[in-house]
């Protein structure tokens, strides 16, 4: 299983999960990014995320090893989708492994932000009156 | 010299392409590129995009080498 | 499935991820605290957890509640093993679903430190050497 | 009236048992029962608790009712 992917297929914690395990962790974070079913209230039919893949890989690697230094957390793999996501379906998954849940903590809430300005990955908004959107473009 | 250019999420559509070939001077920079692009395509939005070389950031002012990759990023929303 | 409860099988995460999932949660943290093989560098060979089980569970449903109020998450679940754990078992899982992340990691981190505080579940190290000890307790 | 203490973790090894009935004058609080609990076992070790009748938290002036549950709750050391 690869730390740092970018995928079509769907995302599933429990092999991220035994990544990350390890006998001197207290703590294990998972984080998921999960398609609902509205944006700022306005309803949502399905989600579809394109990406630079290549890039977008290298960058989530590279937040990786930041996060590690930064924070002083143990492992970290991150897995996003990519193409059509139906709500509820996962789009980004984070798992943290770490000595103490503080670093944990710190680590994922600054690897979700990181997450959203670096990355090389676009969500398009197809709302439900059958209009689309690629969100903070117009 | 050639380098190749890749359209990602609104900027694919409204080019309808996701990449592109250009032929370029020695030296030009991405400044050049994007001159290029709106001389081309009057349309384009090529505001608030990010740039890449070869999947690695770069500004405006990077100049560019033969067979280079240029991303053209617009603003990102993943996760 | 319970949304708080004190139990001496081992935890799943699974459930307790669908329990707090909803269409309109953009986040899913799931928090594991586990046995780890050390504790202040002594090393450890397993731990043991004793609760008060009636008060234990009526604390973590409380604490829940507080959560919901106090962050504005959507739905949290707590379990919390007891007995013999060896390490890399989980003791604690927390789940929370919400629209955004930031009240999810704000209120997950939350709970542990009123976990540790308040909720009636006590841990004996049993220490590499053979030794053991409540922690916190002499 | 009659009362049920319960003990955990250190305490209860210390004591050996887990629980007990403690037999009391009307309106004891949960103060009466640890001096006299210090008077029984003089060597049990009773600072640093936190003090739970019936499941809820109480201070030390609570005072007790027939068939209350009293829980002697050392630091706890969850999660």
């Amino acid at each position: 299983m690869q730390a740092f992917l970018v995928t079509e297929t769907v995302l599933q914690a429990e092999p991220l999960r035994a990544l990350v395990a390890d006998a001197g962790h207290g703590a294990i974070v998972l984080f998921e990014g999960v398609a609902r079913n509205n944006f700022g209230g306005r309803a949502t039919a399905f989600l579809e995320y394109e990406a630079y893949p290549e890039m977008a890989e290298q960058q989530l690697a590279l937040l990786g090893q930041q996060a590690q230094a930064q924070f002083g957390i143990g492992k970290v793999a991150i897995h996003h989708r990519i193409g059509v996501l139906q709500i509820g379906e996962t789009a980004v998954l984070i798992a943290i492994g770490s000595a103490h849940r503080g670093a944990a903590f710190a680590a994922v809430a600054w690897l979700m932000d990181q997450i959203k300005l670096v990355v090389p990955i676009w969500k398009c908004e197809h709302w439900a009156d059958g209009s689309q959107e690629w969100v903070g473009q117009r | 010299m050639i380098i190749t250019i890749r359209f990602f999420a609104g900027l694919r559509e409204a080019l309808n392409q996701s990449s592109l070939s250009l032929e370029l001077a020695e030296n030009a920079t991405v400044g050049t590129v994007l001159q290029r692009l709106a001389e081309l395509y009057p349309n384009l939005p090529l505001t608030g995009l990010a740039y890449a070389i070869n999947r690695q950031y770069v500004t405006l002012e990077a100049t560019l080498k033969p067979n280079d990759e240029l991303a053209l990023i617009p603003p990102v929303s993943g996760g």
